[in-house]
């Protein structure tokens, strides 16, 4: 009986493990597969990591330069990034923060000038 | 009359703020037990305001009714035993909230609802022959049912009531609703019955319950705490030990079912207040 | 004056019954029936006002009054022969056949007719069980007539049964008032035969196979009564020479000389009672129309075993036979207790609460104490409304809903709000403070405090009590959520008595301090209670009987208040795990079926339910009895 | 996929049966559509690490004879081909008649496409 | 005797998923239980149509969260079986890391909710807290606490350096270090036996009758276990399953908690045994044919049946989970035990709705 | 009065219940919300309870994709919940439907059921996410109406 004790007590008299998350940020894991960001400038628009996207969250127009992708159905698996022949494509290692309506990263790129509409980069 | 009408304000007022009170050190003590860092202390306070401020929601008005009478109950138990009447009217006080509270969560058609008010029919039918044992032991010893008597002893109950005590703990324990005893309601999630006899209960009206259980807890342990009432450090130290005890009891069980509890706590519980209640009678 | 009272009081409903059996016309008997009920309840009350006598009335017509007794007696026998020898049971035979030749051995050359002493003695028991059997007993005589109409629809009969029906009903009241006012323990021994009679004929009323062979049963368990009580009084007259109760009381135990007549008057009271291992009498009493279980269980008849019990108590006061009877009190209330809490049988329920009350009427009267007869005392007569009022309660029901099982009676609130309320009101004043039932059972358990054996019966028992009345009370309420309530049509004949119950019930339990105080005080041989503001003090306990009632009063009145304010919250259905259809009661189960849900309670079937228990009920209940006669021997 | 073993509607039960007396779990049952009319079924069985799987070729208009007698197990693999496929079993010990996934929103026997409609899906990019 | 028919489910505290029982019961025993599934039912196996054979790995991850990484494995097993694709030995020694970590974690979940289920709160929690642990080697290891994501078609995706390797190690001393702290608990403690000994029988016979896999077949006493036929590097590895007798929750409680110090071990001798070389070799072509491939997940055998047509979607891919297989067992356990033990016996079979329903 | 009100809402936000329904997920977002309860990550800290009866509830916690059958009772647990409660929509499927998207019997995200308040994206989300949703989600309670 009662054999679980010594737990209970080691637990009761020593610091508890919980992470104080909103007061105290833990550092990310290095190569965590976080919030997917392009390099817009460096895209080639190829459609890659569109078609290799196992969720189709990302839609490519080559004539337009627009990268554009949906944060709400990607599933960080990390895919484009390994594909992307430019390497433009990157993972942060945190993902977006929770937001109270939907949103779409939307990118455009031209070859000289760059424009970033909506860009969430900084949240 | 003047301390008449200080414990009556003790009763009513004071009462369910310590019961909340040790609730909220009860969820503050889990958690260091789980290694978790928990809640603040007065987070009851913050659940019981919020659930008066949420939406009106009912099933069926015979719950409104019974949570009212339940809290009324139990308002009134404590305010007896803060007066020092007697221990079985205080009992039979607590008894009618208690059963109220059961009738409302039987007059829904909820199935969750209705189990777990048979449940707790199951759990009252455990607990009360052994308050009442308790109360027996108190009255050999005293020679009265009535808590004045036993504050002019000069000698602590516990010593001539330990085994009572124990079978009192076991009804603490089922009353407050602790695991290995927590199948009729369940403060923790995952329970089998969702919540019980609660499951109905919402918004204002479980506030209520949660405040008239604040006061049934100080009842109780008002209750513990007569068996060493001759000085206040025994009594702190005898209901601080015992709760840390549940709370201890609580974390090392996991939970029984309430065949296991007829068959075991009954038994146990009555053969060791008989026992005690026998070497009374030998003195 | 006191003579023409106690002609109504006792012969009055042997004439209204002989009324009842010859003019076959059913108005003229609900006529009968009621105007014998106002009479008696009138009467009643009269004699009551007028305080305790002692009296020895005329001769009837000019017949000395042990003649008319000895014949009486010998018809009332031969004509229970005449049964026993109907439907062959030869264990009543003999026992028949022994009180037979007992009585006539006894009245014509043993008993001094020419001793001199009143006929009549009442007291505040007398007068006491003299009102609850007249005013009860008539309600339920009048809730009958209504009742047996209903009745004999649903049987479909063709030759209405009613006229015996309704005269043993009535002759039974009689004979339990001629049973609480007489002196004479012959008289008593008369009266005592004819309820059992009466009860044999009401149980087999309806004549099919069950109904025969309980009825049966209860004739010769009623018949071992007679016979243990015959033998009683032989022997008491023996020892003491005299018939007179009173004396017979006053004598005592005579130093354990006594003990053995009391004891086998205890027995029989006991039988009669219906305590354990003789429940099985009481529990097939319910195959008899509801009205005549009312009037078994809660005025007459078992009350007879309890009266009888609490008249001797002062005789054995301080022996061996107060502690067995006692234990053994308190035993049945354990026992019956547990055996109701695995019931779903409505009426049975109340069969196994009559019988734990009447255990715990029986552990007052052996406890012996003033408190303990207090105690019982008061028992009587709250307990005699309420469960009346829950018999007649159930009788209405099962009419309406062709059921008494009480897992059908889950959502009656919705059917017949009336009654449900009526009938949850019944059980709350049978458990809950501040009402008598209540306030005697905390009388009982302080003055069984110091008796170890009676205690533990006394507490796990009242829990279980606790468990199946809060359970009925629960299915009564449940109602589906959102539905219009309407009340539904009551006859005058049957909301009369109910009302008149559950407010007999209820002021009687307001008025508690003053039954105590004028009613139970003079019985006693010395105040067990101070009472003052409302407050019951001893030197053991306090009941704060008014302050407690008030603020549960205002609590009750406050929670009724915000019950119809939450008329505007939001109606919601129960939980279903999310699964509920558009029906809030049914959920969508396997194969995309609605499932409606059904909700059963607990039975306890493994632990109580078994046919095991009842034998080892049945074997450690004997053994007590025996214990109790025996030991005293 | 080493051993297969082909079997027709009539024989299918008896040799499930003989492959309960030999002393095979049964693992699952397969159902692959071969072309608009026919599908494959594969029972797969196994005994000691070592699996054996039966082929039964039908049409998907015919009733299939059950299992689930022999293999209580099979009961839920039938009742999910029903819903997925559309193929009726014979003598299901449990039958939720289709009910088992889907409701009568989702798509009708999702798993039977026509083949026409894929290669357009699969030639786009 | 009174009825009641209540809905478990499909949302129920008890089950972290949606299954729905309807129960039948007399005071509280369980006289008939019918399931209804269908809650989480997505219909993935029918995305081999529009994903191409690659896409479909994250797909398999996602067919379940607590086993992602086994699902994929499989997956890309039996891919690699069709083309005739041998990966290099690294691979799969890392593949065998992987998993019974993955295993670790998963088993450490379950005997929480195992816990949970029947009320021993400070229990789950104990376990749940080490379970952290695991979940930081995955993120760090794998780059996401859940799904790893490191199987593709040829090998796997990341390797694992030294460094990393023994920080592995160390996590997971400290594991076991923390899981050795339970034992008693799980295995002797009064309250917990009361709860799992008895209940939810399943004989030896019954077991194999009703293709019960995992550790509910090796809680019955028979010694199966998938990992015995050597995929991966497990032929390189030391291991014999782990098997209990009394086919009861506890039985099964017991193989559980002993697998887990078992996957422990094995992920160290992996560790050691780890050959140097490449970690994944280049795919060409499409796959054709049908194969059957099975693998050993924490809930037990996991069978995928791919079929291939040489085109880049597949013609069929099946998911046989091991939550399916034990359903049938599961209710041949449920009539005539007590409501109170419903959660128990359910979570006993470590259920995974979402495996089941795919 | 106005310090009850005050004092309502600071207890609103001080203490959201928490009802956690699997709505088709692949258990990822549900094991990471029961992350969330134990130890590590204890959200117990801010007051928050699993309670699992849609009644007492104030927070809805979404996972997994909707789908022909389970919208239903993800409207029925919604409707259960008094006001004013909300409702956090977890993970890609709950957000949108993730990569099952295209799946014959997916519907998509929580919000083409019943009105989402915050989403919070991942595969699956953290424990810390999570948390961040919940405190999102916790400042629309002071702009909902009392119930």
């Amino acid at each position: 009986m009662f054999d679980m004790t010594p737990n209970i007590l080691r637990n009761f008299f020593h610091k508890s493990s919980t992470r104080l998350y909103p007061k105290e940020t833990r550092q990310a894991f290095g190569n965590a597969r976080g919030e997917l960001y392009n390099e817009i400038e460096a895209c080639i628009f190829c459609r890659t990591c569109a078609r290799k996207c196992p969720s189709q969250c990302i839609t490519v127009d080559t004539k337009e330069a627009t990268w554009q992708c949906d944060p709400f159905v990607c599933v960080y698996c990390g895919v484009c990034v390994e594909n992307c022949p430019k390497k433009c494509l990157h993972q942060k290692n945190d993902y977006r923060k929770p937001v109270t309506d939907k949103e779409i990263i939307f990118m455009k790129g031209e070859t000289k000038k760059k424009k970033c509409e909506g860009d969430p980069q900084e949240t | 009359m003047i301390k008449g009408i200080i414990m009556v304000f003790i009763g009513v007022f004071v009462a369910p703020l310590l019961g909340g009170l040790i609730a909220g050190v009860d969820r503050r003590l889990t958690a260091w037990f789980q290694s978790r860092y928990g809640p603040p202390v007065w987070q009851p306070f913050f659940d019981v305001i919020k659930l008066f401020g949420k939406e009106r929601m009912v099933v069926n008005r015979w719950l409104v009714f019974c949570a009212h009478v339940y809290i009324t109950a139990a308002m009134l138990s404590v305010v007896l035993f803060f007066l020092q009447s007697d221990l079985l009217l205080i009992l039979f006080v607590q008894a009618v909230g208690a059963i109220f509270l059961v009738i409302g969560a039987l007059s829904t058609t909820s199935p969750y609802s209705q189990l777990g008010a048979n449940r707790e029919l199951i759990q009252i039918l455990t607990y009360e022959p052994l308050i009442i044992l308790a109360f027996v032991g108190i009255y050999l010893v005293t020679g009265s049912f009535r808590i004045s008597e036993i504050l002019v002893q000069t000698k602590p109950l516990l010593v001539s009531l330990p085994l009572l005590y124990i079978a009192l703990c076991y009804a603490l324990t089922i009353k407050l609703r602790k695991s290995p005893f927590d199948f009729s309601t369940s403060h923790h999630a995952h329970q089998e019955l969702v919540k019980g006899f609660l499951t109905e209960y919402s918004g204002p009206y479980l506030a209520l319950v949660e405040i008239g259980h604040w006061y049934e807890v100080v009842l109780i342990l008002g209750l513990c705490s007569l068996f060493w009432a001759t000085s206040w450090i025994g009594i702190i130290a005898l209901v601080g030990v015992t709760y840390f005890c549940e709370i201890l009891i609580d974390n090392v069980t996991a939970r029984l079912t309430w065949r296991w509890m007829l068959g075991y706590v009954w038994p146990m519980g009555l053969a060791m207040g008989f026992v005690n209640l026998i070497w009374l009678h030998g003195r | 004056m006191l003579n023409t009272i106690l002609f109504v009081l006792i012969l009055g409903p042997f004439i209204a019954g002989a009324l009842c059996f010859i003019i076959r016309s059913g108005h003229v008997r609900s006529f009968i029936v009621l105007a014998m009920g106002c009479l008696i309840a009138t009467a009643s009350i009269i004699l009551f006002i007028k305080g305790p006598f002692s009296h020895t009335p005329p001769p009837l017509l000019g017949i000395p009054t042990h003649f008319l007794v000895l014949w009486g007696d010998d018809l009332l026998l031969f004509v229970m022969l005449y049964f026993a020898f109907k439907h062959g049971h030869l264990f009543t035979k003999i026992l028949i056949i022994f009180q037979i030749v007992c009585l006539d051995y006894f009245e014509l050359f043993m008993v001094d007719h020419t001793e001199n002493f009143p006929l009549f003695f009442a007291d505040n028991l007398s007068l006491i069980m003299v009102l609850i059997i007249s005013i009860v007993g008539s309600l339920i005589c009048v809730f009958a007539i209504p009742y047996m109409n209903k009745h004999e629809e649903h049987q479909g009969l063709k030759k209405s049964r009613q006229p015996k029906f309704f005269a043993f009903l009535v002759v039974i009241i009689g004979a339990m008032n001629g049973l609480v006012l007489s002196n004479n323990i012959i008289f008593m021994y008369m009266f005592f035969e004819i309820t059992t009679l009466g009860s044999f004929m009401l149980i087999s009323h309806d004549q099919n196979e069950t109904a025969i062979n309980n009825a049966v049963r209860a004739l010769w368990m009623n018949c071992v009564a007679g016979a243990a009580f015959i033998i009683a009084m032989i022997w008491a007259y023996v020892i003491q020479g005299t018939v007179d109760a009173q004396k017979l009381i006053q004598a005592g135990h005579m130093g354990g000389i006594m003990l053995t007549p009391l004891a086998l008057l205890c027995f029989a009271a006991m039988v009669k009672a219906a305590q354990i291992p003789f429940q099985s009498w009481l529990l097939g009493a319910m195959v008899a129309p509801t009205p005549t279980s009312a009037l078994l269980h809660s005025s007459t008849m078992v009350k007879a075993g309890v009266y009888i019990a609490l008249r001797f108590a002062p005789g054995y006061a301080g022996t061996f036979l107060s502690q067995s009877l006692a234990v053994s009190g308190a035993f049945a209330f354990l026992a019956t207790s547990a055996m109701a809490i695995r019931e779903s049988n409505g009426k049975k329920v109340l069969a196994y609460s009559t019988i734990g009350n009447l255990g715990l009427i029986f552990a007052c009267a052996g406890i012996n104490t003033p408190e303990a007869i207090t105690a019982g005392i008061l028992l009587i007569i709250f307990h005699a409304f309420s469960k009346a009022l829950l018999f007649l309660c159930v009788g209405d029901i099962e009419q309406h809903i062709g059921s008494r099982d009480i897992e059908v009676m889950r959502g009656l609130y919705a059917r017949m709000p009336r009654t449900t309320l009526i009938a949850v009101l019944g059980i709350v004043t049978m458990m809950l403070p501040p009402f008598g039932v209540l306030l005697s059972k905390w009388m009982a358990i302080e003055a069984a405090s110091k008796h170890l054996f009676v205690i533990l019966p006394l507490a796990v028992g009242s829990a279980m009590m606790v468990v199946y009345w809060a359970r009925w009370a629960g299915i009564l309420l449940s109602a589906p959520h959102g539905l219009k309530v309407e009340p539904e049509k009551q006859g005058l004949l049957t909301r009369f008595p109910l009302l008149v119950l559950v407010w007999g019930a209820v002021v009687l339990s307001l008025c508690a301090p003053l039954v105590y105080s004028k009613l139970v005080v003079p019985i006693l041989s010395a105040p067990s209670f101070s009472i003052r503001a409302g407050i019951f003090e001893n030197p053991t306990g306090t009941f704060l009987f008014y302050p407690v009632m008030l603020i549960l009063a205002l609590g009750f009145i406050y929670a009724v208040y915000a019950a119809k304010k939450a008329r505007k919250a939001r109606l919601s259905g129960p939980y279903l795990c999310g699964a509920q259809t558009t029906d809030p009661e049914s959920f969508e189960g396997p194969m995309k079926k609605p499932v409606a849900v059904l909700s059963g309670a607990i039975y306890f079937e493994s632990i109580f339910g078994n046919q095991k228990l009842t034998v080892w009920v049945n074997i450690f209940g004997g053994m007590l009895l025996a214990l109790l006669v025996g030991g005293s021997l | 996929m080493k051993e297969v073993i082909s079997t027709t509607k009539g024989t299918v039960v008896s040799k499930t049966v003989d492959m309960k007396k030999d002393g095979y779990r049964f693992v699952t049952m397969s159902c692959v559509e071969l072309d608009a009319d026919t599908v494959d079924i594969l029972y797969h069985f196994d005994r000691d690490l070592h699996l054996k799987h039966l082929r039964l070729t039908i049409q998907k208009k015919e009733a299939v004879p059950s299992v689930s007698l022999v293999y209580f197990a099979a009961f839920l693999v039938e009742n999910e081909i029903q819903d997925q496929f559309g193929i009726r079993f014979d003598g299901l010990v449990l039958d939720y008649e289709r009910t088992l996934y889907l409701e009568k929103e989702a798509p009708d026997a999702p798993y039977c496409r026509i083949s026409v409609s894929r290669d357009v899906k699969s030639g786009e990019d | 005797m009174a009825r009641t028919i209540i809905p478990f489910g499909p949302q129920h505290q008890v089950f972290p998923e949606p299954i729905h029982l309807k129960l039948v019961l007399e005071d509280e025993i369980v006289k008939e239980v019918v399931p209804a599934l269908g809650y989480v039912h997505r219909g993935l196996e029918m995305l081999a149509d529009v994903r191409d054979f690659h896409q479909m790995i994250q797909i398999c991850e996602r067919v379940c969260g607590i086993c992602s990484t086994i699902h994929a494995q499989c997956y890309c097993q039996g891919i690699e079986e069709l083309m005739g694709i041998e990966i290099p030995d690294r691979a799969r020694f890392l593949r065998v890391i992987w998993a019974e970590i993955h295993r670790v974690q998963s088993h450490l979940l379950w005997l929480g909710l195992f816990a949970d289920a029947f009320g021993f709160e400070s229990l789950f929690m104990q376990c749940w807290k080490i379970r952290e642990k695991i979940m930081d080697i995955n993120e760090a290891t794998g780059g996401n606490r859940v799904n790893p994501s490191i199987n593709i078609i040829g090998g796997v995706k990341r390797d694992m350096n030294p460094d990393m390797a023994q920080w592995v190690l160390t996590q997971l001393d400290l594991v076991e270090k923390e899981v050795n702290h339970l034992e008693k608990v799980l295995l002797n403690d009064y309250t917990v036996k009361k709860r799992t000994v008895g209940k939810g029988v399943l004989t030896r016979e019954k077991a194999m009758e009703l293709g019960a896999v995992g550790p509910t077949l090796r809680g019955s006493g028979v010694e199966q276990d998938i990992r015995q036929i050597g995929y991966a590097a497990y032929g390189e590895l030391a291991h014999r399953p782990v098997v209990g007798i009394d086919g009861d929750a506890y039985s099964r409680n017991r193989v559980r908690f002993l697998e887990t110090l078992q996957a422990i071990a094995l992920v160290r001798e992996a560790v050691s045994k780890l050959p140097a070389g490449d970690i994944s070799v280049k795919v060409k072509g499409k796959p054709e044919g049908e194969v059957v491939t099975r693998v050993e997940q924490p809930r037990g055998e996991l069978m995928y049946y791919i079929k291939g047509n040489g085109g880049k979607n597949l013609d069929r891919l099946r998911i046989r989970t091991p939550t399916f297989a034990n359903i049938p067992p599961l209710l041949s356990m449920l009539p005539g035990i007590e409501l109170a033990d419903v959660p128990v016996i359910v979570l006993s079979i470590d259920p995974c709705i979402s495996c089941t329903e795919r | 009065m106005d310090i009850l009100k005050k004092l309502t809402r600071k207890s609103r936000i001080k203490s959201p219940w928490l009802l956690h329904f699997d709505c088709g997920s692949c258990n990822g977002c549900d094991i990471e919300v029961l992350a969330c309860l134990t130890p590590v990550y204890d959200i117990e800290r801010f007051g928050i309870i699993n309670v699992g009866n849609p009644k007492h509830a104030d927070l809805l916690l979404v996972t997994g994709t909707v789908n022909h059958r389970n919208k239903k009772v993800l409207v029925n647990l919604a409707e259960q919940m008094p006001e004013p409660k909300i409702v956090v929509a977890l993970g890609s499927c709950g957000l949108s439907g993730g990569v099952f998207r295209e799946a014959y019997n997916v519907i998509g995200g929580v919000d083409k059921i019943i009105p989402v308040d915050v989403y919070v994206p991942g595969c699956p989300p953290k424990p810390e996410a999570i948390i961040d949703g919940v405190v999102t989600g916790l400042e629309k309670f002071s702009k909902k109406k009392d119930g």
